[in-house]
């Protein structure tokens, strides 16, 4: 009994986990300019990990394979936040503006110095 | 077992989203961010394909990569704030 | 199903290789690179060969892009355009792919079990290790003992890159301006990257250990934990600047750990002679030839692993002093 | 032949395609960086070609599990063989670059015809 609130419980989050990996990727592929993009990244290094490795450790049950799937979790929501920060501080710095006023960045084609 | 194929669809999906912004830019950021998700969604799929060969001993793999991952994107960032200052002083020259 | 997979990943293999060629900036080619490293380390796990994916994880996430980030802020990140056609260069090149692909339909197809490579010298290997050596990872067996001679040629090679990328770099450049105020240096004014590296960076050097000594159980060894430290310490000089990452680990150590991996190599195997056996025969090491075995790889893989820390850290010096200096 | 038996074939295709892209770079391209860049692609194709041999299929990676009777492994001599290529690689591929920072410095470009020029 168990076993099956169990398994249909990972299912769900590892689904949820997969649509959120999903509409993140579509986002990042869509939106228009780069800190709009930005977000989308986000959402799959935060929301869609934090699923599918919830959704793997119900499976792992309690075992070595759990505490690695943790640490692995612990690290990427540590690291990934930190990469996009240090990206969007370097895109700032080198003048690459956040306008809400232009839809767009495509005009800015050649990366400002 | 199939629902780990189902994640596993919808994580190669995003890489090739991924892939694609990395090929287009149109910035530079565009394809370093591009990278970065594409490192994390290699995580997520070491993982996802160890627990469907049903070997969990090699989660080591994706640990090294969310472990390691970050140092390329802050060599980056390093790289541009080198290149600014390279820059600025051969404008003081 | 993961057959599916593995073709759904050298396809993106090939249209990021053919994307890299094609970049005109070298830094979206370095970029490009990193996810080509990727998806090979995804390819080669699929593969069945997580130590080799290991590998490639340790190696192409981290080293290979901060060398080729420093190399391209010494030189210029611009590619010229160049004139005259190319097509000479296009139509060899497509002849000798379309020969190498007819040549392909008469190799052995995927996972054949009765594919010449797997008739020979490679059984041999399975069967015997649990019995002459006794430790799961048949890879680290052949790694450290069957092939022993092979390794130490391979830690002799990293060896001779390091100690000719030294020489490269090592005389003095020639326009010397103004040097980088140390304050201004790496990444001090950045707080966020400053804090969670700090944090990550004992995890990093501790998960390198743990690649280190459970090579024998699972996947890993000297090489992968050696570049997995070197990372670790190259977050550091990242964050800290370079020349506080040299104040900590001097330059002195890091030849002395190149030199003396290698020597503590090659001393293994000059013991085992002086005990009376043949040069990198380990059985002789203890009373057990078990035993002395498992002690002789648990030893070699530890010089391999000084090694190619040393070696990798040297070279990343030797780059970023001179980035430092010019 | 079947559709199945042909994408077994699919690796060494692959092989031979990124083999073939890296080995234009290296002839075609003048830039010397571009160069190293598409020997380090060759490189990688290689790789992909020994660790292809080594798959058997129904097979798992070769280390050995405690308790469990009758597994297939997989060749584990490429293994190592790759294993030890790719440090080396990453050394050998420093030492390239090392020399073309030391080339960019005497004669200031990286362009393998204006350096033929200078000389």
């Amino acid at each position: 009994m168990i076993d099956l609130v169990l398994d249909i419980l990972s299912w769900i989050l590892l689904i949820l986990g997969g649509a959120c990996v999903l509409i993140g990727g579509i986002g990042g592929l869509r939106l228009p300019n780069f800190y709009a993009r930005i977000h989308a990244a986000s959402l799959t290094d935060t929301m869609g990990t934090i699923l599918i490795f919830v959704g793997m450790m119900l499976q792992a049950g309690l075992s070595l394979a759990t505490l690695k799937l943790f640490a692995i979790m612990l690290f990427l929501l540590l690291t990934g936040p930190t990469a996009t920060y240090a990206l969007a501080n370097t895109a700032l710095l080198s003048g690459l503006k956040p306008d809400a006023g232009s839809a767009s960045d495509e005009l800015e084609e050649d990366e400002p110095k | 077992m199939s629902m780990y194929i189902v994640v596993s669809i919808a994580i190669l999906i995003t890489m090739v989203l991924a892939l694609v912004r990395a090929l287009m830019g149109p910035s530079v950021y565009d394809r370093v961010l591009a990278v970065n998700v594409f490192g994390t969604k290699t995580v997520l799929l070491l993982s996802v394909i160890a627990f469907l060969y049903g070997r969990p001993d090699f989660l080591d793999l994706a640990l090294a990569y969310a472990l390691v991952n970050m140092v390329g994107i802050l060599a980056v960032l390093e790289y541009f704030q080198n290149r600014a200052r390279k820059n600025s002083r051969s404008q003081d020259d | 199903m993961i057959f599916v997979f593995a073709v759904f990943l050298l396809t993106l293999l090939v249209i990021t290789a053919i994307a890299i060629v094609r970049a005109k900036d070298l830094f979206v080619a370095v970029m490009l690179t990193s996810i080509f490293s990727l998806l090979m380390a995804a390819n080669f796990f699929i593969l069945d060969a997580a130590d080799v994916a290991l590998t490639e994880a340790a190696v192409g996430a981290g080293v290979t892009t901060v060398i080729f980030l420093c190399a391209l802020s010494l030189t210029d990140d611009r590619e010229k355009p160049r004139e005259g056609s190319r097509w000479i260069a296009f139509s060899t090149v497509g002849l000798l792919a379309l020969l190498i692909i007819y040549a392909t339909f008469d190799k052995p197809r995927l996972g054949d079990p009765e594919a010449p490579v797997h008739q020979h010298v490679a059984p041999w290997y399975l069967e015997k290790t649990p019995e002459y050596i006794d430790i799961p990872n048949v890879v680290t067996a052949i790694l450290g003992s069957f092939r022993g001679y092979d390794t130490l040629g391979e830690v002799f090679v990293v060896f001779a890159a390091c100690i000719g990328v030294l020489f490269i770099l090592g005389v003095s450049p020639a326009r010397k301006t103004k040097e980088v105020p140390e304050k201004d240096s790496g990444l001090r004014h950045h707080l966020i990257p400053q804090v969670v590296g700090r944090l990550v960076i004992p995890f990093i050097v501790l998960f390198g250990l743990y690649v280190q000594f459970h090579g024998e159980y699972g996947p890993g060894g000297g090489f992968q934990a050696g570049a997995i430290i070197a990372t670790g310490v190259i977050l550091y000089a990242l964050l800290e600047g370079e020349a506080s990452a040299l104040r900590a680990i001097p330059r002195s150590v890091l030849l002395g750990m190149v030199v003396g991996g290698a020597l503590l190599y090659g001393g293994v195997g000059v013991a085992c002679m002086l005990l009376g056996g043949s040069f990198l025969d380990y059985s002789v090491l203890a009373a057990d030839p078990v035993v002395g075995q498992q002690l002789g790889i648990l030893i070699i893989e530890a010089g391999v692993g000084m090694a190619v820390c040393g070696a990798l850290l040297s070279i990343y010096h030797a780059f970023a002093a001179r980035e430092r200096l010019s | 032949m079947n559709l199945l038996e042909l994408l077994g074939y699919f690796n060494y295709w692959v092989f031979a395609i990124i083999l073939t892209v890296g080995l234009y770079a290296v002839i075609n391209k003048n830039n010397l960086i571009k160069k190293l860049i598409g020997l380090s692609i060759f490189q990688s194709a290689v790789f992909l070609m020994y660790i292809t041999m080594d798959k058997v299929e129904g097979g798992t990676a070769p280390i050995i599990q405690e308790g469990v009777e009758g597994q297939i492994f997989s060749n584990p001599l490429p293994q190592v063989l790759i294993l030890t290529a790719i440090v080396v690689g990453v050394s050998t591929l420093a030492l390239g670059l090392a020399l073309v920072v030391r080339i960019n410095e005497c004669y200031g470009t990286i362009e393998e015809n204006e350096i033929l020029d200078a000389d």
